[in-house]
């Protein structure tokens, strides 16, 4: 870990600009998400932060991870969620009560919520310095994760699949009209 | 530690599984088979209980004996170890007894939802909660297990019971797991203050004590709460009724008589060896509560129109009787408490028997409707009687010997316990008793004595010339106790009998374990 | 096991636990296959009774030779006695003294422990012991012959010897008590084989009722009895255990109580909590309200239970435990205690309800209360043994006389309980029911030469001997009331023209509503028009036997009769062999079992054997006696307990020697510096003590039976058209007339301005207030059960859980319950609760 | 760069998304709130692979998000079959399971 701490020294201003930046967009999408009073809207907004998501990856040296997010969420469960908008015929445009009543509960809980991520997280991790992404080769990662998918991962990754599996077969039964 | 590493109870504990795998491939439209599973594999699991009873070394039974240590979960140090000592082991087998005995019962009392299929796999899945809580020597295996045992009794309840019955299961379910959360905490609370190490009980007895004391007090009130919730203790008790008068029958016997002892035995097997500090501090709060819960419940059974309910609260009195003798930290305090969660759960176990056969014949509990059992009845009338006079303890029934010496032993409590204060408490829990008598009495009065209420004699002749001729059979509804009730319920008789006549067969077993455990809290105490 | 060369044990003593197991298991056998039998279980009952008598009668037989042999026995012979089981204790040479304390014979076996706390069953036998077990066994004999006639044809007859059996067993069980645990269970057994007697025709919502009363009574107090033996235990166990005892034992207990290290405050606690038990059991004053009400019960139930045996349960444990009671209250020191003062009170009360009753079960069962009164405030002002020959004699003249009133209703009154209607002039009928009748009245009276008399006149010699004059002239006056109402009970009984059934009509005895006065209508209407009686006789006779072909076992006493046509219509007439047998048995015994104890003749059998001591002090020790009391750790100073039964000055004298050194030791057992047994001193047997009482019960039956005539000689209604009968007596005999002076004299004056008032009023006081609060206690525990429940439990506890983390609310509830089944809110209680969590492990882990 | 950035944020959209749980009546939005929380955990564990320099974290990651995908799956199909029952996904009308 020397090298950390030579890194630490210096660490790349470019890489924390793109970060808040991106975060700065992900959070506001993501308040939009929840508080928007139009669920296609929300829909948008959601993809959105996925985006985010996603380019937050790449900063944290995780290319794999990042496009296997943009090809699952928003090519797929982005779909998923549209069909479903528009299958259950929530009005498109504006929606009187999006919120039941009593979310107000959903506030302090989250404020408190935060409170206490925030402060173990700050206390536990306080100037712990990432690994400079530029050490990082991703062509090594994306072989490291196959072969962990296929070396002790293996039994979860067919568990997974299993799972997959029941879900796709669930959801068919479930959706089927009869 | 020696750890044989002897399968026997890994076997005992899981068997109930194998009968589940099987029915899982049997249509449920074949119940027989699947009753007569479930009946063969829970008497199987007995019977390896009943050697695990053989087998078992009473002259030490203060040490763990059958005792495996194997790798589990190595990520959060915690080992799949499990052992019996003299603390657990009764509760053990009476658990693998009632199960057996109430899938006998379920022979031809299926609960009205019908399917048994379902029904009898959750029985079995409970029982291997049970079963594994009481031989769990490490925290996280016990807390699975115990949160393993939630789920079934949840639906069975949910799905078998009254009228009412979501609004009774969801409040057992959330109420315990209120309670499980916080005992989560605590739980790791004292693993990561005696150095993260491990969550043997072993480790923790030893590491536990070391914790400075506020700590300990502060971790001690998270168990409290979780093992409160579920012993139930007086401001905690009140899913208890809902739960029982809307479980199914098989549902309240076996909740009364194992379900609520796991609270107890977390008291006695970790919160009281792990934390003696704050269990020293505790112990006055616990005492006063448990001596409002027995004068409470008393109030409450005698406010009840509901026979099952009244039983209901009188196990909430009860559990109060077994909670002083816990608080008092003397080694004849916690003897009488371990005794008296077995002459509980058979006593009132039996109880909500007659209770559910009563439902069953005359399809209301209303104390006001029944009267007369004696005569259309007269061995279900004596039974209840039987266990009435149990259950309010009668010397030379077990009742008793959970009841007396609990009270004897609040007269000077351990390790410089505030002797006045458990000496007021002991004179209140005597009332208690007194009380009891009252409830219990009053309740077999009503609906033992007396003509049968009219309402439920079949053809117009009057009760009493029936009574006089003396066969209430020509009663087609309204039959005597069945062959099936007889077999399920004579080995609860005999052992309240057995215990009650010659108490050492517990108490000897029970003795050693516990006066190491006592020794082990007065170490820890300054 | 004891084998001595002196002290001689025998078989029957070593194996007198058998007594109280032959029984037990024949309740078993009973339970079992009773109804099988023959005699549906009767059999088995009796004659495991008969094996226990027989057991018992050797057993005293060997006790008695084992005192005598400590009499002529040398001091060494005393070495060799075994203490407690197991510590064979030095000889009692070394302490040399011949104030010989016989050791009782005691066996125990483990029966549990837990926590170094060890539980025992054995028996502890010893003269009290001896005397009870002989009684208990005897007297349950006789009451089951006795049943086999009065329950013939009972639905339950074969649980009915069941419970009787199993009733006897549990008393045993407690005289035989080698520790209190022991002890509380034959005491509790007693409590639920009552409450199954009780109630045993429980059809009648009034019996049962009556039986779960009788058993919640005593139950409030056996929480006297837990609290007391936990008490009791933990002050004694350290002096215990050094003897390798432990404070369970009960002779350990009493040597710690007369010990120097006993805490006199532990003491009294102790003995309070006690004797909270005893007036729970023994029907003392306030809790006595039970044992009338019990009468519900078959009248053997009745004759058992609640005059000879269960109620002395408590006088017994009194007299068991003395030295607790003894220093606890420092009997002897003053000049009043609890034990006494309850004592007393019941006395009068009692008695003065018994003038009020109508029936003549009650009247019996207040008498009862009373006699209990009198053993009571014998122990408490330190007359044990004439209090425990008390308990000897009034078994067998109550019992007498509870067997002579079951005599009377089976045959006499056709089932009736009703001294003013169905009884009277029974004496021509039933001449053997009225011969035992009046023996045992006479006894009970304490009329010279009958047992009474010279058991309950030592009590009273002694509470005067002992300085409680007070209870000395309560005594007195007791005595009179005794005797004033068993002259009125026997008067209406036997005496005067019959009435109702006894005169053999048959109004509807059967009719359960008749004991409970639901069917005052019809008395009243057979007492007023006499003409409609036959047509309401006769519709009534119909009824009955209507009742009669279902066989109904109704709530009343005796049912069950429907297949006894012998004496279900006819006459009063004298009752079968099976029912007089004992009765006269009983009657003998009432009048010699006063012998065995008689100063007045001489012989002082009874307190040899019985009292703790084997040998009788004479005077010439009594100075060293009186200095003994100043240190009691000399073993010189146990040599001459305090013990001047022969000279009742000296004696007094002790007494305040007594009152200087503590607690006074009267005998010392084999070790050294242990004394089981107080000091007590006995007043010398004067006839001059007896004649006040003579006078009294004298002066009490003649004013009562002057009155009775007024009152009820010849005419049902006293209180009508006196003026005119006194001018018809004017023209009459001048004799009549004055006699009837005397009526108008006593029935306005007396009557209507005392006994009425006075009586009434102490009855309604029992009634309305004692027993209104016994009730009200529980009815209102009831209600505040309810108002906890509804407000507390349903609103607050429930409610506060139920609002926790919660919003939305739907019912009209006060709150809103969890389960809204709103997804969003279980979200909002599921993370709420894990941010909690997670806190407190931050919190925890900082 | 510092981890707390990357934890400080996803701890950020795990709350809003918690919000969102609570707050929304609308079946479907519930589940994009669930999403948003899925998602900070992702990025959590990412964070941490970076942070220890080894790839477990990345194959957690994508666990997640395979789970996710079944989840909304399911999730959407059941709202469709509530829907084609009761005409509405409003959550708070769902409420079987009330006591």
């Amino acid at each position: 870990m020397s090298l950390l701490a030579v890194l630490a020294s210096d660490v790349n201003v470019a890489q924390n600009v793109g970060f808040y930046v991106i975060a700065a967009i992900m959070l506001f999408a993501a308040f939009s998400v929840v508080s928007t009073s139009d669920v296609v809207h929300a829909a948008l907004w959601l993809v959105v932060v996925l985006g985010g998501v996603a380019a937050q990856y790449i900063l944290a040296a995780a290319e794999f991870v990042a496009v296997s997010q943009v090809m699952v969420y928003i090519g797929a469960v982005m779909v998923l969620f549209l069909f479903g908008i528009m299958l259950t015929r929530s009005m498109i445009g504006s929606d009187t009560d999006v919120n039941n009543k009593g979310w107000g509960i959903g506030i302090p809980v989250a404020l408190l919520m935060f409170g206490v991520l925030a402060y173990s997280v700050i206390d536990a991790f306080d100037n712990t310095v990432l690994v400079d992404r530029s050490e990082v080769q991703i062509a090594s990662t994306t072989t490291a994760i196959s072969d962990g998918y296929l070396g002790d991962y293996l039994v979860p990754l067919i568990a997974l699949s299993f799972v997959l599996l029941a879900a796709a077969v669930g959801a068919i039964v479930l959706a089927r009209k009869d | 530690m020696d750890y044989s590493n002897n399968a026997l109870l890994t076997i005992g504990t899981f068997l109930p599984l194998v009968g589940v795998l099987i029915m899982m491939f049997i249509p449920g439209s074949e119940e027989r088979t699947h009753k007569q599973i479930a009946i063969v594999t829970s008497g199987l699991t007995l019977a390896v209980g009943i050697y695990t009873l053989i087998q078992f070394d009473y002259g030490n039974s203060a040490t763990l004996q059958f005792a495996v240590n194997e790798e589990w979960i190595s990520v959060i140090k915690s080992n799949y170890i499990v052992g019996l000592d003299g603390i657990s082991l009764p509760l053990y087998v009476l658990s693998m007894a009632v199960t057996f005995l109430v899938a006998i019962y379920t022979w031809n009392n299926v609960p009205d939802a019908g399917n048994p299929k379902a029904f009898l796999m959750l029985m079995l899945v409970l029982q291997v909660g049970m079963a594994g809580s009481f031989v769990a020597q490490d925290l996280i295996l016990f807390f699975v297990f115990f949160e393993l045992v939630l789920l079934p009794m949840y639906f069975m309840i949910g799905v078998w019971g009254g009228e009412d019955r979501q609004y009774a299961s969801l409040k057992f379910f959330l109420y315990t797991m209120f309670g499980s959360a916080l005992m989560l905490v605590a739980f790791l609370a004292l693993f990561f203050q005696t150095g993260a190490e491990s969550f043997s009980f072993e480790h923790l007895m030893s590491a536990g004590a070391l914790i400075d004391h506020d700590v300990q007090v502060w971790i001690f009130a998270g168990m409290f709460v979780g093992f409160a919730v579920k012993v139930p203790m007086f401001p905690f008790h009140t899913w208890l009724p809902d739960a029982h008068t809307q479980a199914p029958t098989q549902g309240s016997v076996i909740l009364a008589a194992i379900l609520l002892k796991l609270g107890t035995y977390g008291f006695v097997r970790i919160a009281l060896p792990m934390l003696p500090m704050g269990a020293h501090e505790w112990a006055p709060v616990i005492g006063i509560l448990a001596v409002i819960g027995i004068i409470y419940g008393a109030l409450g059974c005698l406010a009840q129109t509901d026979m099952k309910r009244l039983i209901a609260f009188s196990s909430v009195a009860h559990m109060g009787f077994v909670m002083l003798g816990i608080s008092t930290l003397t080694t004849f305090g916690i003897n009488a408490a371990l005794f008296g969660m077995v002459a509980h759960g058979l006593i009132t176990g039996m109880l909500f028997f007659v209770a559910g056969s009563v439902k069953h014949r005359y399809h209301t509990l209303e104390i006001k409707r029944l009267s007369g059992m004696l005569i259309q009845m007269p061995k279900m009338g004596w039974i209840l009687g039987f266990a009435a006079m149990a259950s309010l303890g009668l010397p030379g029934l077990a009742g008793f010997w959970g009841e007396f010496p609990a009270i004897l032993s609040a007269y000077n409590p351990g390790f410089g316990l505030n002797p006045t204060l458990f000496r007021t408490l002991m004179v209140v829990a005597a009332l208690g008793t007194v009380l009891a008598a009252g409830y219990l009495l009053w309740l077999y009065q009503r609906t033992a004595f007396g003509e049968p209420n009219p309402e439920f004699v079949s053809h117009g002749e009057p009760a009493h010339s029936l009574s006089a001729a003396g066969n209430e059979d020509h009663h087609d509804e309204i039959h005597d106790v069945s062959v099936v009730e007889w077999i399920a319920w004579t080995p609860f008789l005999l052992a309240i009998v057995v215990f009650g006549v010659y108490p050492q067969l517990m108490f000897k077993v029970l003795d050693p374990a516990v006066v190491q455990l006592v020794e082990r809290v007065g170490n820890g105490i300054p | 096991m004891f084998a001595t060369e002196a002290l001689t044990s025998g078989w029957f003593l070593e194996n007198a636990w058998l007594i109280p197991l032959i029984p037990t298991v024949a309740f078993f056998v009973i339970l079992g296959f009773g109804k099988r039998m023959p005699q549906g279980g009767s059999e088995v009952g009796i004659a495991s009774m008969m094996a226990s008598l027989v057991l018992a009668a050797g057993a005293t037989y060997q006790w008695i030779q084992r005192v005598q042999s400590v009499e002529g026995g040398s001091e060494g012979a005393l070495g060799a006695i075994r203490g407690f089981a197991g510590s064979a204790l030095p000889s009692a040479a070394e302490t040399g003294h011949s104030a010989a304390y016989v050791e009782p014979v005691i066996r125990h076996w483990t029966w549990w422990q837990s926590g170094g706390i060890e539980f025992t069953l054995g028996q502890h036998i010893d003269g009290l012991a001896i005397m009870v077990l002989l009684v208990v066994t005897f007297i349950s004999l006789l009451v089951q012959v006795y049943s086999t006639e009065y329950v013939k044809g009972d639905r339950r007859y074969t649980h009915f010897f069941a419970a009787l059996t199993l009733f006897s067993a549990g008393m045993l069980i407690m005289v035989l008590a080698e520790s209190m645990v022991q002890f509380i269970l034959g005491w509790e057994i007693m409590g639920l084989t009552s409450f199954l007697l009780i109630g045993h025709w429980w059809e009648d919502g009034a019996n049962s009722r009556a039986a779960l009363k009788a058993f919640f009574t005593v139950r409030v107090g056996d929480m006297g009895l837990l609290v007391g033996t936990a008490i009791i235990y933990f002050g004694a166990s350290q002096w215990a255990q050094a003897r390798g005892s432990n404070g369970f034992s009960i002779q350990a207990i009493s040597g710690w109580a007369l010990s120097e290290g006993a805490d006199s405050k532990v003491l009294m606690w102790g003995a309070v909590a006690l004797f909270i038990a005893c007036i729970g059991k023994s029907g003392q004053f306030p809790l006595h309200t039970w044992l009338p009400d019990a009468m519900a019960g078959p009248t053997p139930v009745s004759s058992l239970l609640h005059s000879s045996t269960m109620v002395v349960a408590g006088v017994y444990l009194v007299a068991r435990l003395y030295p607790v009671f003894f220093v606890g209250l420092d009997i002897l020191d003053t000049g009043v205690n609890l034990v006494a003062v309850i004592g007393g009170i019941t006395i009068i009360i009692a008695a003065a309800l018994a003038f009020v009753q109508n029936d003549i079960k009650k009247v019996l069962a207040y008498s009862t209360v009373s006699q209990l009164g009198y053993m009571m405030m014998g122990l408490g002002v330190g007359a044990w043994t004439p209090a425990v020959f008390h308990i000897f004699t009034h078994a067998f003249f109550k019992c007498c006389l509870f067997l002579a009133a079951g005599s009377i209703s089976h045959s006499g009154s056709h089932h009736s309980f009703d001294m003013k209607k169905d009884m009277g002039g029974l004496r021509k009928f039933m001449p053997i029911t009225f011969a035992t009748w009046m023996v045992s009245t006479f006894a009970l009276c304490g009329v010279p030469f009958f047992s009474g008399f010279f058991s309950k006149d030592e009590i009273i010699d002694n509470a005067n001997h002992n300085g409680y004059t007070v209870f000395f002239y309560v005594g007195l006056i007791g005595a009179a009331m005794t005797a004033a109402y068993m002259t009125r009970a026997t008067y209406l009984t036997f005496f005067g023209q019959p009435r109702g059934a006894a005169a053999g009509e048959h109004h509807d005895a059967h009719d359960p509503a008749h004991a409970h006065g639901e069917e005052h209508a019809l008395d009243e209407i057979e007492e007023h028009e006499h003409v409609a009686e036959p047509v309401l006789v006769g519709a009534a006779v119909a009824a009955t036997q209507g009742d009669d072909g279902h066989g109904h076992g109704g709530g009343h006493d005796d049912h069950g009769h429907g297949d006894d046509g012998h004496d279900a219509h006819a006459g009063p007439h004298e009752s079968p062999w099976r029912i007089t047998v004992p009765l006269m048995i009983l009657g003998t015994l009432a009048v010699f079992s006063g012998y065995l104890n008689a100063p007045a003749v001489g012989t002082e059998y009874f307190t040899e054997w019985v009292e703790p001591a084997g040998v009788v002090v004479g005077a010439e020790h009594d100075e060293s006696g009186a200095a003994t009391h100043t240190d009691t750790e000399e073993p010189e100073a146990f040599a001459s307990g305090v013990f001047g039964r022969a000279t009742p000055l000296l004696a007094a004298e002790d007494g305040e020697a007594t009152h200087s050194g503590g607690e006074g030791c009267g005998f010392e057992g084999p070790t050294e510096g242990v004394c089981y047994a107080p000091a007590l001193s006995h007043a010398e047997f004067k006839w001059i003590n007896t004649v006040p009482s003579i006078l009294l019960v004298a002066f009490g039956a003649l004013t009562s039976l002057w009155l009775c005539l007024g009152i009820f000689g010849d005419r049902k209604n006293p209180f009508k058209g006196l003026t005119q009968r006194n001018r018809l007596a004017g023209a009459g005999h001048r004799f009549l007339v004055n006699k009837y002076y005397l009526d108008d004299l006593y029935e306005k004056v007396i009557v209507h301005s005392v006994a009425h008032p006075i009586a009434k009023a102490a009855y309604w006081v029992n009634q309305n207030i004692i027993d209104g609060v016994v009730n009200g206690a529980g009815r209102s525990t009831k209600r505040t059960g309810e108002w906890v429940y509804r407000n507390i439990d349903q609103r607050v506890v429930d409610g506060a859980v139920n609002a926790s983390g919660l919003v939305a609310s739907e019912t009209g509830h006060a709150l809103q319950p969890v389960q809204s089944g709103k997804v969003n809110q279980y979200g909002a209680l599921l993370f709420g609760a894990a941010a909690v969590g997670a806190i407190v492990l931050v919190l925890l882990n900082v | 760069m510092y981890a707390v950035n990357f934890l400080l944020l996803s701890a950020a959209l795990f709350c809003i998304g918690v919000f969102g749980v609570i707050a929304r009546r609308n079946a479907v939005m519930v589940l994009m709130s669930i999403e948003l929380i899925l998602n900070s955990v992702n990025l959590n564990l990412v964070a941490f692979a970076l942070m220890n320099n080894d790839v477990d974290g990345h194959i957690f990651a994508l666990f997640v998000i395979a789970v996710a995908a079944a989840e909304v799956g399911v999730g959407l199909a059941m709202v469709l079959m509530i829907y084609r029952n009761r005409r509405s996904i409003a959550l708070d009308e769902l409420s079987e399971m009330k006591g």
